[in-house]
């Protein structure tokens, strides 16, 4: 690992940089530094360690949705957010996380399978998330109907800041812990009952 | 206890369920189907706010929650019950289906709240616009004849949107942090100062953007509070001069 | 020169990045690392020797116009051009694909508005995209300059694999609030007439 040439990673640095948040695969790191797919995984990993390593650097490296990018540390991010303007955080509301994660884990799925899990209709939040490059069609199923198959982006796992889907948090099983989680409980009441309070709209 | 809670802060009847299991401190395994089956209805009631769509919804578990009640009240075949303790424990419990629902759905909204943590976690990495190089050429984001599907235009479009917010909004938050009214009125006053006294009332709006605009306005409007200067203005859409000190009108 | 603090180097690199191209003044720079004019300065030129002393770094800082800007090192310019040759005739850019969603969600729609939304030149693009047959000129505007208005082409649907036009899935443009100068105007206005009556003195 430490004979990484200095050169090399300069370079790699300097690719990355350019492609600021386009972000660049490991195929097309490997073609721009004339390196194998192993090399340049090993320089890239190389240059990470450095960021990490060095406390006076302000970027470090991430992979995101099969995208290495350049980004800030996360130490820095108050101060970042203080120089931005408007850093409005794009909201996404309760249901549409709901229907998120049920598609990101059972992909594909159809509307179907995700109105029966949740007892609910799933056509405005899958809407949405098909309107914000979360999810998309990914086929269909034979069956009669053919219904669309959803499935995650790549801009999803970007947003959510994962390697791959295959780096999604396997789900908790309920039968492990004790039922009931007060505390979440006490949240959803607290909420319902501050709703109330403002007597509004809720949405 | 009687209290109304609006319907949208549950995402639905199986997570009203889930509520009421919870604060009734119900073994999800062992749900007394009456107490929960009349809780869900009141419930109900005291739920207001209802969309027609989404009341039928509640219903059809309201339903489903009755139809296993009652089927726990028939009476259990002797052939029926195996040798154990308690007697609901069944080949089929009429509220197996459920409590599996239950669990399936809880499991996905735990996974919706880690997913919502993730995104926490990655929004205080920022990252920068892709140098523009137009000039020179692009980076090619595809491989050779690949197929392109629209989805990739949503996701080109959104990426565009979170862009802008990182392009423009960086000047105006740092310039505001620089101007103040009283420096402002210094400025203004110095200026006029340096050009004998006097000057058009747009010259002092030449330069700057909106930030420094406004408060070149609110300056102008302290300082003639103040009575630092004047604004004279010749006939009905005259030009406007601004003086130093005060002027005989 | 040499006891400058780490985290505001950091913190300085992680501000040039984010700024890109417009920089950042040494004014604006002393205000957001909350140092004086002087020992900015410092810090700057500190952060510039890091740069120009290791090898294996791909970028460094310049100082155009007034503004300080991360930049690629020189060395690294034939790297940069190599990638941006486009390998393949078919292949599409980021640019071109957020270009080609602009026309494809508003045509009829003229170079200046997909401009505006991007907030960059799109010239090269456009030029990219009517020679791949993806896009083509829809007529012209009746107004001053008659600037032509771009649409999608056949060819466009059949690569996209849409029946027509109208089966493009909906976009909701959800993050993309109305906040144009006006409000933006009125908003500061407020801010400082708030600010005033509490009794004078905004900073």
């Amino acid at each position: 690992m430490e004979n990484v040439n200095e050169r090399i990673l300069g370079m790699l640095e300097s690719f990355l940089f350019i492609a600021g948040d386009d972000g660049l695969t490991l195929g097309q790191l490997s073609v721009l530094l004339s390196l194998d797919a192993e090399m340049t995984a090993v320089t890239v990993e190389r240059l990470r360690l450095n960021y990490e390593e060095r406390l006076d650097s302000g970027i470090t490296l991430r992979l995101y949705g099969g995208s290495y990018r350049l980004v800030t540390k996360a130490e820095y991010a108050d101060d970042i957010l203080r120089m931005l303007e408007n850093p409005s955080k794009s909201s996404i509301t309760q249901a549409s996380l709901e229907v998120l994660a049920i598609i990101a884990y059972k992909q594909p799925v159809t509307r179907v399978e995700i109105d029966d899990l949740r007892g609910v209709k799933s056509d405005g939040p899958i809407q949405t998330l098909v309107a914000k490059g979360l999810i998309m069609e990914k086929g269909r199923l034979e069956s009669s109907g053919r219904p669309i198959l959803y499935g995650t982006t790549d801009l999803f796992l970007d947003r959510f800041g994962l390697e791959s889907i295959e780096m999604l948090p396997p789900l908790i099983e309920v039968d492990d812990e004790p039922f009931g989680d007060a505390d979440l409980f006490m949240t959803k009441f607290q909420e319902a009952f501050e709703l109330m309070d403002e007597g509004g709209n809720n949405d | 206890m009687t209290y109304k809670v609006k319907l949208e802060a549950f995402e639905g009847p199986l997570d009203l369920l889930l509520h009421l299991i919870n604060r009734l401190e119900i073994d999800i395994y062992d749900i007394p189907m009456s107490e929960l089956t009349s809780q869900y209805i009141e419930h109900l009631h005291a739920m207001r706010v209802l969309e027609l769509d989404e009341l039928s919804e509640y219903l059809v578990l309201a339903a489903t929650l009755i139809e296993i009640k009652s089927k726990m009240l028939l009476p259990v075949h002797e052939g029926d019950v195996l040798d154990h303790h308690n007697d609901y424990e069944m080949e089929d419990d009429p509220r197996d289906e459920l409590v599996a629902r239950l669990i399936e759905y809880k499991k996905y909204k735990e996974a919706a709240n880690s997913l919502k943590e993730s995104a926490e976690d990655r929004s205080v990495h920022f990252t920068k616009l892709p140098e523009d190089l137009s000039d020179y050429g692009e980076i090619a984001v595809t491989e050779s004849d690949e197929k392109m599907n629209v989805f990739d235009l949503i996701g080109a479009f959104q990426k565009m949107l979170e862009r802008k917010k990182l392009r423009s909004p960086l000047s105006a938050s740092i310039l505001r942090s620089e101007l103040s009214v009283s420096e402002k009125m210094d400025d203004i006053m110095t200026k006029l100062e340096k050009i004998g006294g006097k000057c058009p009332f747009e010259s002092l709006f030449e330069d700057g953007d909106v930030n420094d605009l406004v408060v070149t306005f609110l300056s102008l409007l302290e300082l003639m509070k103040r009575l630092d200067i004047t604004v004279i203005q010749e006939g009905n859409f005259g030009q406007m001069i601004v003086f130093a000190g005060q002027e005989d009108i």
